[in-house]
């Protein structure tokens, strides 16, 4: 199978059909948006935390397969978390997909590393890692994060 | 009639393979492929006419500047201008956008008053005017657009009030090709008085365009779209106003006498050059103005109506490929959307069969909010291309869509 | 030891005849002459990556944006910047003093509040604060120079006001070659809390520079001076300065998001850099900068050195021929006049013995005015240049001197 | 002899010996500077006209053999005649210096036409129109002449 069908057929397609927490919430504590200024991907993501646990987590937004399902995968993943532990999950996922290295697969991240195929299409990584920076600057307070 | 093949093998980008599979270049909107005169005369530049320019008196700066004036004459004919030195080179339209703004258009506006744009803008003109009206509280009002991507042209003598101290419209739109009724555009304009420049980065590709028919005050070429090296383009403006207006960068060239109390302004163009230009730039531009005109605007402009009647038949045959703009004259360039597929997914997938297209908004966001569309599949052709390369692509879109069967 | 005959060789611009001689290039802080990697690597991105950058998915717009961010990292390597990210293309120095005098200076200066230049400027140096103070009622101080053509320090401190609110200096004069002692320069600006701009045009073609260890807050780089294409520059500022001033041209990619009532400027560099940029030619810069990294700068240095010495024991044997201007840390360059011949009349005799110098202001009047000339005759040299050349140059002005007598 | 002496030797370097009407005199009705912008040569022209006759001439400055030489034939040429023909002249010079063109004599020039092999030395043209521009100049009570 070829990357592009790995890529395609694995790991987004499903959560495309399936999207996991997808739609705006009727309340959140905590909310961002994540902006693609290159491409003009857009993708919401809010948080509810309460005593330092992200108890509820959604996105929305009108983004390529890639994104709508790493912000599928990543609501699944980081539901529940502490805020501490979302963010360090943040940093290991962009070790992950930081154009130039060599990791290939990141123990604390179980099925999210499937995402790492999206390396081999170097414009698109940050199609896959725009909802974590937003979820990242909602926690942070920031009303935007951009990839520039 | 333009034979196809043999201006093919003079462009090498065009000869690669990608992802294994032959280059189908359809992005030419975003920048052209060279042919081999401009790479050539950039080469020649570096390697025989080597030196900095109008300021030596060795014989290598000598040539070197005989090029590059050479080259604005050459832009001077492609355009029509009066002569060379109504152009002024600049790095490409966005320059030549804030270069008006910063010099013309904002030593004459104050509080309240109006600068015209359409909903077509590319942002490059949009954001100087923004940046002008933050800076001199001046508004900025917008011909608005219908579903087919034409300006609503019925409206602008009303937009066209006694505060309107400037105009400036796009010739053709990048993002939906739509090529607008400017000279008209530009009479009612001038009927109330009201300076105009046209943003003609997709225009001189595909168009003859005659400044002096026009009659626009200014009027903007990107070297890089029609052909010519990266960093290059020309600034067309009428003569009493390139006199007339501030000078924009300080530095070498512009000035004939600097003091630290005060300084005397050279003569235009070199007014406005301030600094070393591009000067490999400018000369590549010269070739590439030269070979432009060596096959024939009118021949360009035919093979530009074959292949866009032989893409848009075949793209509707593509199942669920809705088309984002459908003005009655426009260039050969499609915007597109696929039913349940974004756009970069289906960047993504076709270039994997050697079709490199544009996906997004193209530097045109507005557009796409009216249409209620984050973005677009942007197919844009030149005269290099076939029909040959229509059919893959629409094949390749066929495959993205089964992919996500 | 540098192997000044290797090195020649890949010049393709350095081995052509002049009115039938050996071409003789000492017209170096001009223009300097290109390698072939330069133009190698030009010539990669027009044949095999001829792409817009940043905007596109498909493959040739990724390895051309790879291209011209690796570019990027050429040069902040080069300069020793905290991150690329510091680093913002432009055309050249001219550009990169207009942007900053629009942008950082712009947003901080009001009446009466005091620029800081030096009376060894270049006009790039001096005309864009002109404007700025015209703008903004804001004064031009100049700190003087002495009969060497050095700066006077001495009186820096009385210089630096409380009304100061930017120093803008020269690293290298192009006129004299005088190297300014510019870390001390800062320091003592910083310690009255006055940011500083060091105008690097003549200094990154012969000095290691490190932009961190002069504590600098903006360092400008004029890419056709330092062996790179015409056209290409960069602007190195302090990541905290470019985070918070406000954008210089708008247009396309500075943005991430247009509306026509509002517009949210992208992430730095972006943020200044709208508009198609001139990719060739900073993908041709950054091959510059890892060729000047490849002979090492402390080589290229050392060969200066030599080169200077021998030149000025052998200038000095021409009868009646007087340097102008004799700092003691000086670079390759050398400005003089000779008894009764006109500097002009001088480069055009010796242009026809294949020498190429410079004559007249070098667009610094100013330095000109102090020494009342009118302007001199410059010969500067490259690493590349060879003591055999300094003994044509020589031979060639006794022959001009002859032809006057 | 080559054109590099025959421009030197013959032309230029008797009138940069003898220059005819050098120096600022005690009064004048017109005048301009000629600045030549790209290398900072500049040249005074000071006329006397009385009833449309320019009945003297003068010029000084700093500038180069060429344009002296140039500047000292053309006082010697101009002095005694009609404020319209200077003009004329004026105009059939820059006709025989005007890059590009292949006029090598105009008649009515006389000595002037040994000007002429300045255009073998492009870049020096502008140094012989200089003080001809600054003598229009003058007649039409502009300041300053440049010659970009
Ligand atoms: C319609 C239009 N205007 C302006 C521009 C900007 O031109 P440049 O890339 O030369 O700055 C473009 C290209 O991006 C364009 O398509
Ligand atoms: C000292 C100095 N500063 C600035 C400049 C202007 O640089 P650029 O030609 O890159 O605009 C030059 C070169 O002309 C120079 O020598």
């Amino acid at each position: 199978m070829t990357d592009l069908n790995k890529l395609y057929k694995q790991t987004i397609l499903e959560h495309n059909r399936n999207p996991r927490n997808f739609g705006k919430p009727e309340s959140w504590t905590h909310h961002a948006e994540g902006l693609n200024a290159i491409c003009g991907d857009l993708v919401n993501v809010y948080l509810t935390i309460e005593e330092d646990v992200i108890s509820s987590i959604a996105y929305d937004g009108e983004s390529c397969a890639i994104s709508m399902a790493s912000a599928s995968m990543m609501t699944e993943f980081i539901k529940n978390r502490t805020v501490k532990d979302a963010l360090e999950k943040f940093e290991l996922f962009c070790q992950l997909m930081a154009k130039g290295s060599d990791v290939k697969h990141i123990d604390d991240l179980a099925a999210l590393n499937h995402l790492v195929t999206v390396k081999k299409f170097p414009s698109r990584i940050k199609s896959a890692t725009l909802c974590w920076h937003a979820m990242a600057a909602a926690i942070n307070g920031q009303a935007t994060a951009t990839t520039e | 009639m333009l034979n196809n093949k043999n201006y093919r093998d003079q462009f090498p980008g065009l000869h690669q393979e990608v992802h294994g599979k032959p280059l189908v270049y359809l992005d030419n909107a975003a920048t052209a492929q060279r042919p081999q005169v401009v790479i050539d005369a950039i080469n020649d530049y570096y390697v025989n006419h080597n030196a900095n320019i109008h300021r030596g008196v060795h014989s290598l700066s000598e040539s070197a500047t005989d090029l590059y004036e050479n080259a604005r004459k050459s832009l001077a004919k492609l355009l029509n201008a009066p002569s060379e030195k109504d152009l002024i080179f600049v790095r490409g339209c966005t320059e030549a956008v804030n270069l008006v703004a910063q010099t013309f258009v904002r030593s004459r506006v104050q509080k309240g008053d109006e600068i015209l744009i359409s909903h077509l803008e590319h942002h490059s003109n949009i954001v100087p005017w923004q940046l002008l009206c933050e800076q001199t509280g001046a508004v900025l009002k917008v011909i608005p657009m219908n579903d087919a991507g034409e300006l609503c042209l019925e409206q602008l003598d009303d937009l066209l009030t006694d505060k309107t101290k400037f105009m400036s419209v796009v010739h053709v739109s990048n993002a939906l090709g739509t090529i607008n009724p400017v000279k008209e555009m530009v009479a009612k304009a001038h009927a109330k008085g009201v300076p105009v420049m046209l943003d003609g980065a997709q225009a001189t590709p595909h168009l003859k365009v005659d400044v002096q028919d026009l009659d626009c005050d200014f009027y903007t070429v990107s070297g890089h779209k029609m052909y010519g090296p990266t960093g290059s383009g020309v600034l067309y403006g009428k003569a009493e106003h390139l006199e007339a207006m501030p000078p924009y960068h300080g530095g070498g060239e512009m000035i004939s006498k600097v003091t630290f109390e005060s300084t005397v302004y050279n003569a235009v163009p070199a007014k406005f050059e301030a600094g070393t230009p591009n000067i490999a730039g400018g000369i590549g531009l010269g070739a590439a103005a030269e070979f432009m005109m060596s096959i024939g605007l009118e021949n360009i402009e035919q093979r530009d109506a074959e292949l866009k009647s032989y893409a848009e038949q075949a793209l509707l045959t593509v199942p669920g490929l809705r088309l984002v703009g459908n003005a009655k004259h426009k260039s050969p360039v499609f915007s597109f959307v696929i039913d349940g597929i974004h756009a970069h997914d289906i960047g993504t997938i076709i270039d994997h069969h050697g079709v490199a297209i544009r996906t997004g908004h193209h530097c045109t966001m507005p557009i796409f909010q009216y249409f209620g569309l984050a973005g677009s599949c942007r197919a844009s052709f030149a005269f290099y291309n076939t029909e040959a390369e229509v059919d893959v692509l629409v094949g390749a879109l066929k495959k993205a869509i089964a992919m996500f069967e």
